[in-house]
């Protein structure tokens, strides 16, 4: 081991994740010319834009030393309600109380783990079986506001701006404005100290409970704006949707370089490991894998993506 | 005089299929004044099984059970026969020699329905894609087997894609779009169930092929009935779970007043298109 | 002589941009003790991790007992007889007090053939190891129970119960008591005279001047001086290691930097409100000294003003009466607080940069952008405050791990000057840090005092104490036992009485 | 926050998990009389019986400071070879297959996270899904050994011995064994030591990366024994079993008092934890409650049996 692994990651490694996806994207283009498509690679963007409003979420968490296994049961509910606000009170009700429901979840979480000092993983897996406990008992477990949903959100699902889709719009654009919050801002400095060293924080006067709860607020609020976007897309509420979406976006999270120690964790990079399980699913499917050999090769492949970021900070 | 309590486990509570056919349970047990009891296992098989042991410590008399897997679950049996309580198999069925009877669809065959149909709609050559059910999951597998096996008979149809998945509407949707993508000449995509087939249809409109590729979905439910009518999907095949969770009562109910009942029951299934949509739309 | 115990031949170093040993030649021979001296970031530490195994040399060989040993890790330096008390405390939290003594080689005996841990023999091992420093813990009690100073101790019995050919301490008596350093002294002369070779780092010169048989310079990671015995005394030393900087040696002598004037005039400036048996009353321009043996209770007067002791603290500051139940608290009242333990202080993934601005972040969000952090300004109060206490390497963007510990420990300090608190707790402010910065650190104190600061200083060198204080405060069992004013000097009898030494 | 709150946790909880667990029994006794009977208690403990092994294996790694999320599918894996082996070449063969299957995946994790520095919650995730897909791949996803596998071995799944299942016998034993190791002998402070400050362990000459490879390998054979066990009880071997099982498994052993952070947590405060998900379960079924308020519940009741444990470490 090493007097000071994080700095020898600080300054070697890094892009680690982006040079697996750009490997990634190498290898599927060599092997099917579909890969390179305009329909496939706005496909590949599309696919990933809900997720990366999620892992976007997930990074304040994890910077923050945390962890959310309640973003999937929030997409779910968010969708569901804001599909069934929508169908009675129109677009923008339903979309606001979208947000609103991941909001209130994440403020949930946060309040238990940051003044109940309950551990995370307990918290939000119990959060992450009630709220899809919710989302049943609300819908009945048949999907909601099929038909019924206004045209505009339809549109904002599947319509285009300057040739990209809405939905891919939205993580581009919090991308920038939530980086910039997290590098320039108080706050964004005080999730890092808060997830680099709690009780060092703590002593400079740091507020790191609110600080703590605030990042589920954000992971709560993304996933809520994410469970929107899927409606539109589906164009439905599902309450089967969002499963697995934890495991997806923190190990893109991880992948993108934070540790889960916390302290550390960039947006953008959490970004790359999005396309990186995307990229990696959408080319399997084009090249026909079987899907059992698929599991293998995700398997594999997210293994090997974490170690060339390791291998490189070696030496 | 104490009310007869019945306990039921279903394979799912997640599932439109198994809501309904809950729906069409408590609706008969309701008219021949049964409780009913209901133990959850969303497709752990372990959950089932101690569901069912949690139904027999409850005390119940009889048990409608939707198996999660032919084999995996015979403890369950075996616990409702120890305790003498008759277990009825209801859509899946089980290999135990425990289990009192299994009211049933065949499987198979209407894998085979859909391929014929499918084969018949596309003029019997191109590509299709298969959006199989959960892998390991037995009825899925049985309908997958059925659709294959018919489709080797016609050599001019070839299965260009497969991939298995949860019962999504999403991952209709991106299987599907991939689908296209790596086969821009898809003439019909087979889906697991409704929900997939939903997504998968959502998919094939917004790529503009509404015209060259057709969507099978399966289990009838409302949403897809509609897309039929649409012309977003192409067919789907109807189980009226409804119907089925009626029927399940019945032959427990016969069976507990001691009349003989044949040991596999079979539902009726029904291959639903545009021509026959309109009687099977739900009354406004 | 014969073979040295332990030696290393042109040994290098990189790390990143720093070299941090250019071509070292270094040997220790059995009974001897040969100390390593240097300033802040010269490359002793680093020495240190590559004669006991945690880093590995780009060039240059070790030697043990003449033969040249290649070190994958600590496991080997230990089984090659090196054993090394490192700079930075490395203990096990949840484990006990034992079982933290006899991590690596517990008193095993066997079960049924099965070697199993012997509880008994361990405990004793415990009691034997930590007697010999005067020190007696109940051995089952968990180490983060312990006060830091206490975890030193630990710390150290572990490395001397090894039996070993080389033993390692890297600044071993940084936070400890005069007291608990003569008992090391007596065990390390006595492993001396049983022919342990021993290498001691410090920056207590006069402690090095006592006890070493050869001194090392280091400077800027090449050896800058080598002298034997009664050759050299601490003006040598530090001639060296500054490479004879007249600026640094100055401010060394015992003669106080300057008294600070209208003593009369002095505002109370932070007092507890209500009367108790550790009260404290701290007045502007003074700095208010904390005497107390180890676990007397005196950093728990610091932690209780700061909001961290347990229960909330109720102190008059400027006269408004305040609540303080956190840090956030204090800080709002213009109070920082240095930590004994560094890693309370840092934040050692975060660039120095952020470290420093930490506990600033709310005023400098007032700037032209108003949410944003005014970079500009930010970028110039650290730079003033990386010069003013001499940070090295100056480069804000490493991380703090990527700093020696002195410099950890200035950084540290200057958070709190960023901040501009009017009040200043310090707990061992100087650990660590070599006499020049120790001298400079002192000068900001005085300074940070006579801009109408007030001080309160934990501090377990008693000659520092006098150094600095314009009264000292002893303390004993938690309460404070007397108060002791400065007139020219101290009355040091009446002190070692109040703390019961 | 405070100086030294491993203190506080350390004189004053310690048994929430314990409290929990009796007064979930306490208030489901009370609700119905089923819940005491003799044969209720003994579902219980079968119930109990699998996942008790996973978690004694999970707290291994825990304590180490690590994180295992590939139980599960190796729990398939282990099913399925046993089953297969067993019904080639009889029962003792194919319970060590199975076993050793489960320390071949313990092994690649270990080693891939102790030597390769790749984190622990990508690696295990990875061996999750591509241990899945070589369950399929063996099986083509049907269960496997239906009908013919060895009297003994389903005897094992149902029988009893003085009046206990076998399947409870099996943890009971190696909860006695594993104990004593993780308590009496160097080996075992070695994992408390090296999860506890792993800098300090490595100093210290404790081979870190041996003992952290040797936690994961320790998991992975335990739950290889739990994929038997789960064959005999299922009288087959399942590809799909074992899902969540990772989920439930680290609430159990966090519930238990373990810390992610590795360093603390105790074998059999681990089992008390799997208590408390399967009793809960148990006494919802009893209660009939509906299976969408039994997700609510769930949430709640895992939220609260952690929180026991902090509101009691507040005073
Ligand atoms: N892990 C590391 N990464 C990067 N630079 C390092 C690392 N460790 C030490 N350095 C650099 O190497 C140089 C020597 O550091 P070292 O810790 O040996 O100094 P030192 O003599 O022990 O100082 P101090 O008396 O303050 O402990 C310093 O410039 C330091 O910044
Ligand atoms: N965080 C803590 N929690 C519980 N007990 C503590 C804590 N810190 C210190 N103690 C105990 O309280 C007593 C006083 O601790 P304190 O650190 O104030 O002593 P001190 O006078 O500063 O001596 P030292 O120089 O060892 O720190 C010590 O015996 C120590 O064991
Ligand atoms: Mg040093
Ligand atoms: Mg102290």
């Amino acid at each position: 081991m090493n007097m000071s692994p994080r700095l020898k990651r600080f300054t070697l490694s890094g892009q680690g994740a982006l040079i697996a996806l750009v490997i990634l994207c190498l290898v599927t283009a060599l092997l099917t010319h579909r890969f390179l498509t305009p329909l496939n690679l706005s496909n590949i963007l599309v696919q990933s834009s809900i997720m990366a409003v999620i892992a976007v979420g997930m990074t304040f968490v994890i910077i923050g030393g945390g962890f959310d296994l309640s973003v999937g049961s929030t997409v779910a509910l968010a969708g569901c309600f804001a599909a069934m606000t929508m169908v009675q009170f129109g677009l923008f009700a339903g979309v606001a109380a979208g947000i609103a429901t991941g909001i209130t979840v994440g403020l949930i979480n946060g309040v238990i783990i940051a003044y109940l000092g309950v551990n995370p993983f307990i918290t939000t897996l119990g959060t992450m079986v009630l709220v899809r406990g919710v989302v049943y008992l609300v819908t009945g477990g048949a999907p909601v506001g099929d038909e019924q949903l206004p045209a505009a959100f339809l549109a904002f699902g599947s319509g285009r701006f300057l040739g990209i889709h809405y939905l891919v719009w939205v993580p581009a654009i919090l991308l920038v404005i939530l980086s910039w919050i997290m590098a320039a801002t108080p706050y964004g400095r005080r999730v890092y100290a808060t997830g680099g060293n709690r009780e060092a924080a703590y002593l400079s006067g740091v507020p790191v409970g609110r600080v703590i709860a605030s990042t589920y607020v954000w992971c709560g609020g993304l996933a809520g704006l994410a469970g929107v976007m899927l409606a539109a897309r589906l164009q439905s509420g599902q309450p089967t949707a969002g499963e697995f979406y934890e495991l997806t976006a923190i190990a893109a999270v991880v992948l993108g370089g934070a540790s889960l120690q916390g302290g550390e964790g960039t947006l953008y990079k959490s970004i790359i490991g999005v396309f990186i399980m995307v990229v990696l699913g959408n080319s399997l499917n084009l090249l026909n894998v079987d899907s059992y050999w698929q599991r293998v090769a995700i398997g594999v492949v997210i293994i090997a993506a974490a170690a060339t970021d390791r291998l490189r900070s070696r030496h | 005089q104490e009310k007869t309590t019945i306990g039921v486990s279903l394979a799912q509570d997640d599932n439109p299929f198994y809501i309904v056919m809950l729906k069409g349970i408590r609706a008969r047990a309701a008219e021949l004044g049964f409780n009913v009891v209901t133990v959850s296992a969303n497709e752990d098989k372990v959950k089932q099984i101690n569901g069912v042991q949690d139904l027999v410590a409850r005390g119940v008399k009889g048990i409608l059970i939707s198996p999660i897997d032919a084999v995996g679950v015979n403890a369950a049996y075996d616990a409702a026969k120890a305790a003498n309580i008759p277990i009825v198999s209801i859509a899946r069925g089980a290999t135990s020699p425990n289990q009192t009877i299994h009211v049933a669809m065949d499987e198979k065959q209407i894998g085979r329905d859909i391929a014929e149909w499918t084969a018949n709609a596309i003029g019997d050559e191109g590509k299709v894609a298969m959006l199989l059910g959960p892998s390991g999951a037995p009825t899925f597998r049985n309908l997958a087997e059925g659709y294959t096996e018919t489709m080797a008979k016609h050599p001019k149809i070839q299965i260009a894609f497969r991939a298995d998945g949860p019962l999504t509407r999403e991952r209709g949707v991106k299987q599907a779009e991939d689908a296209m993508v790596a086969n821009p000449d898809l003439k019909a995509i087979y889906c697991a169930n409704d929900d997939v087939a939903l997504g998968a249809a959502q998919a094939v409109e917004a790529a503009g092929r509404a015209d060259k590729t057709i969507v099978t979905g399966m289990n009838g439910v409302p949403p897809a009935l509609h897309a039929i009518k649409d012309g977003k999907m192409a067919m789907t095949v109807e189980l009226n779970p409804f119907l089925w969770g009626r029927l399940g009562v019945d032959v427990l109910a016969t069976y507990l007043k001691g009349d003989k009942v044949e040991p596999r029951v079979f539902i009726k299934h029904v291959l639903v298109d545009k021509t026959n949509i309109d009687q099977k739309l739900p009354k406004p | 002589m014969n073979a040295p115990a332990a030696s290393a031949r042109g040994l290098t170093k990189q790390f990143g941009p720093t070299l941090a040993l250019d071509g070292v030649d270094f040997d220790v021979q059995p009974a001897e003790v040969h100390a390593l001296v240097g300033e802040n970031g010269a490359g002793k530490s680093t020495l240190v991790r590559l004669l006991s195994g945690v880093h590995q040399p780009d060039r240059g060989e070790i030697a043990v007992a003449g033969e040249i040993r290649r070190f994958s890790g600590p496991r080997d330096a230990i089984a090659a007889g090196i054993v090394t008390i490192p700079q930075e405390l490395r203990l096990v939290p949840g484990l006990s007090v034992a079982e933290n003594l006899t991590l690596g080689d517990p008193p095993l005996r066997r079960v049924a053939g099965i070697k199993t841990i012997d509880r008994a023999g361990m405990r004793k091992a415990a009691r034997d190891e930590l007697a010999q420093l005067d020190f007696a813990p109940d051995p089952d009690v968990r180490v983060d129970r312990l006060s830091f100073a206490e975890r030193q101790l630990i710390a150290i019995a572990r490395a001397l119960r090894r039996q070993c050919r080389v033993l390692i301490l890297d600044e071993p008596t940084a936070a400890l008591e005069t007291r608990e350093i003569e008992r090391l002294f007596a065990v390390l002369a006595r492993m001396k005279s049983q022919g342990t070779a021993i290498i001691y780092v410090s920056h207590r010169l006069d402690e090095v001047v006592a006890l070493a048989d050869r001194a090392t310079v280091l400077r800027d990671g090449r050896i800058a001086a080598m002298s034997r015995r009664g050759a050299f005394n601490v003006t040598d030393l530090v001639a060296a290691m500054t490479g004879g900087a007249a600026a640094a040696i100055e401010g060394l002598s015992a003669s106080r930097v300057s008294q600070s004037p209208q003593l009369a005039a002095k505002t109370a400036l932070l007092e507890d409100v209500a009367d108790r048996p550790d009260a404290i009353g701290l007045r502007s321009g003074e700095v208010t000294g904390l005497a107390g043996l180890l676990g007397s209770g005196a950093s728990q007067i610091l932690r209780r003003i700061f909001g961290i002791g347990g229960e909330p603290s109720q102190m008059r500051r400027d006269g408004v009466a305040r609540r303080i139940a956190a840090p956030v608290d204090a800080v709002r009242a213009g109070i920082g607080f240095v930590p004994g333990e560094r890693r309370l202080g840092l934040v050692m993934s975060l660039a120095a940069r952020h470290n420093i601005l930490l506990p600033s972040l709310d005023r400098l969000a007032r700037g032209r952008s108003r949410v944003g952090i005014d970079r500009a300004h930010a970028d110039r109060l650290v730079a003033q405050l990386m010069e003013l206490l001499d940070i090295r390497p100056r480069d804000a963007r490493l991380p703090a791990s990527a700093f020696s510990g002195g410099n950890q420990q200035k950084i540290i300090l200057a958070k709190w000057l960023a901040r501009e608190v009017g009040v200043l707790l310090l707990e061992e402010p100087t650990q660590g840090v070599d006499v020049a910065a120790k001298a400079q650190i002192h000068r900001l104190i005085r300074a940070f005092a006579e801009r109408g600061g007030g001080v309160l200083l934990r501090c377990s060198d008693f000659a520092e104490l006098t150094h600095v204080c314009d009264a000292i405060l002893a303390v004993r069992h938690g309460r404070i036992t007397d108060s002791v004013p400065r007139t020219d000097g101290f009355d040091e009898r009446r002190l070692h009485a109040a703390i019961g030494g």
